[in-house]
């Protein structure tokens, strides 16, 4: 196994080079599918001045509601981040800068990041304080906004199961933000559950090439949940 | 009457067609999967990457990679298919969703709609409600008719910052169904009970009053 | 079996509605995965002034070249147009009009269509008459074009399997432009090779959600091979 | 003399680095897949959706399915994945391949590239190369260095329609391996038993030559 083993040994070798103020795109929804282990390593390590671009800002001690705890984020670029009074704490005191991005908007900038594309037109936002200084553009009546692509220093992200060329299945909704995050990144390293022999898994099933994976990493997963619902039989 | 929770959901449920594909906010709009009526299927859109979310799991079903927008654990039906947040967002964003259905704070005459932030207060973002209410043309915003203390929020124009500008229709609160046309708001239903005159003292925006406006059936 | 059954029984059905002069995108890359039957029953309707957004025209006699005997294509928008002898005849005696248009640039087109972006900048075609009269950006020191979006009346495309609710799956390279070509078509109709219950295909295996599926229909395949290379044993 | 067809195909998979991911267009380029060097992996991206194609199959392992971006039926390798052609091109545009090799009729010394249409004759379509030309950051294009009546193909400026502009770093003619830099062709390797002169002779764009330009190991 040679030029495309992905797989490295330890979460150290996984984020070398991980610099103080580097951008860094983290994929998950929630703590679902949030590459847990990696920010745990981003914890250990101590990188600071960060700028991360991911859905959620985790909860408070979970997710990357750690790297809030020794103030490691400069700035966090997220759809959404309630549930964390750590985080509203550094925001309102202006240790820690917010840029609220549409989830949908957020997506399609890591997409547009990792596919060349650097700027599209989308009505969403369009008319509310996300399309503020944007430039405006009307097709067939309706009105629409310019975003850029963002790409990341590194990309963290999870994924179930994966080959030694980093070729990787998601499982569920566990795969909400990974792939475009993984694509987006210059250098993306991918957590997986399972690493199997290269030719186990299905071409056609494969739902992000190895091509967009730099470095690989089996772990254990705690999986916290959220909001545990559940019915009465 | 104002209407009930559970009521506002069962007359949001009465706007589903057979075969409709949609995605229920947070709240009320989530109950109404609750009142689908007979003989109508319904899909269930979650923007996290779910396409056919089901009820909540048995405590032996429950899967962390299993949840809906909300964050909840959830089950998936017969038929149901996962994708990424881009795949999602472009099925949103491309009018691909047939009926969405989402909370507000506030709705004005020109259709603009403001549902995630009241400054002053704390910021939790708007999530994935400004790519729902830009991607959909079938919108129905459930809501209050007015604040605990009387003040209208169906506005002639909004005061919160918006989640999104001319792209709502039709809103149910819970006094009335009106729709919205020509930058004014036209009385379609009124909840059991209430009198015309009630909805327009509280309905701050232009409102328009057909000669008939029957009462909801819930 | 009611609201998302999305099966009819006849190729007419599958195609009713569809006029002189539409848009219809079509799915596949050379003779592969194309919608062979949906095109012969576009020649047998008929059916007159279409612009067709495909990124091949077919050969002669074999898939889209089917519909230039009868004059039927007043448009093709295509990356790539050899191999077919009665087009250029049809191109060269101002019958037929055709906008070249990048392979990439096409696929990035019909995803945009879909998916709500009615322009993305791109760098392919900068400085090439592919980008005469198209607005120029820069962005970090290179040239970008900006790219509109692109839908159809109807799309026709080819899967391999799919469920009675639309959810598709696609064989090996077969796959190409279908998925994006039936999410940017107003009317969607896909044949298939097998129809299975729903709730056979994993949720997860699904390449493409019957939300963009309008019409499903089951048929038989000739699967024409435009170059059949072999080596020996 | 001259490079044979497989002795510019040798040339280019020098450039073959391990764990490299290669687009070879079709011709020339495609044969440098069988002189990879000893211990160097590359995986070959094939625009129509495959990443990982292998060599043509047996007789009986041909599939209409499975083909090339030249339409040819093709295998896959071990670890190989299939894609849509957004994915591909995403891929492409995204700056994901490594090393582009694709052929051309002319070159010129700002880095420009014409290889899809020749005025007057047939019009065929660019295909994937503009989206490659455009994407890649290592692009080496393969072409005879002068037409069979001696016009030079390296020029101070295309004269057809262009590929892409200002794209090209590296051109490998059947007599020389070429950087350009700063709008001028830079000689760095001679065709075995080509001389310098020969080579400025039939280079229309300016050519710079270093004191030590060596022969090609072929």
């Amino acid at each position: 196994m040679a030029g495309f083993d992905k797989v490295v040994n330890s979460y150290e070798e996984a984020l070398d080079g991980l610099e103080d103020n580097m951008t860094v795109i983290a994929g998950g929804f929630g703590l679902c599918g949030i590459p847990e282990n990696l920010i745990k390593e981003i914890k250990r390590k101590g990188t600071t001045g960060l700028t991360i671009a991911s859905n959620n800002a985790g909860v408070d001690g979970k997710g990357l509601g750690l790297l809030l705890e020794e103030k490691q984020i400069k700035k966090m670029i997220a759809s959404y981040v309630g549930e964390n009074a750590l985080f509203m704490e550094q925001l309102l005191s202006g240790e820690l800068e917010v840029e609220l991005t549409p989830q949908g908007t957020l997506a399609e900038k890591m997409r547009a990041g990792g596919a060349g594309i650097p700027a599209f037109f989308t009505a969403t936002g369009y008319g509310t304080p996300v399309g503020e200084d944007k430039e405006v553009r009307e097709y067939n009546g309706r009105h629409y906004i310019l975003e850029e692509a963002l790409q990341g220093d590194f990309t963290i992200a999870k994924a179930w199961k994966a080959d030694r060329f980093g070729n990787l299945m998601f499982r569920k909704t566990a795969r909400n933000f990974n792939p475009m995050a993984i694509t987006a990144g210059k250098i993306a390293v991918v957590e997986v559950e399972e690493i199997v022999e290269v030719g186990t898994l299905d071409p056609d099933e494969i739902h992000l090439p190895g091509i967009y994976v730099n470095r690989l990493i089996q772990g254990t997963f705690v999986k916290d949940i959220e909001q545990r619902t559940v019915r009465q039989a | 009457m104002a209407l009930t929770r559970e009521q506002l959901a069962q007359r949001v449920a009465q706007e589903f067609k057979d075969g409709y594909y949609v995605n229920l906010g947070i709240g009320i709009p989530t109950l109404a999967a609750n009142y689908v009526p007979e003989g109508v299927q319904v899909m269930l859109q979650s923007e996290n990457g779910l396409l056919g979310m089901g009820q909540f799991p048995l405590e032996e079903e429950v899967d962390a990679d299993l949840i809906n927008a909300g964050k909840q654990t959830v089950t998936m039906v017969t038929g149901a298919s996962i994708f990424s947040s881009a795949e999602s967002f472009g099925m949103i964003r491309g009018g691909h969703v047939d009926l969405t259905v989402l909370g507000a704070f506030e709705v004005d005459c020109q259709g603009s709609i403001a549902s995630y932030m009241i400054p002053g207060k704390l910021i939790k973002g708007m999530g994935g409600a400004m790519d729902l209410v830009a991607g959909a043309d079938n919108i129905i915003v459930t809501m209050t008719h007015a604040s605990k203390t009387g003040q209208s929020k169906l506005l002639a124009e909004c005061t919160l910052p918006l989640t999104g500008k001319g792209c709502i229709k039709r809103v149910l609160t819970d006094l009335a169904l009106l729709d919205i046309e020509d930058g004014k708001f036209i009385l379609r239903e009124r909840a059991p009970g209430v009198t015309v005159e009630e909805i327009a003292k509280l309905t701050e925006g232009e409102l328009v009053i057909p000669d008939n406006v029957p009462e909801m059936a819930v």
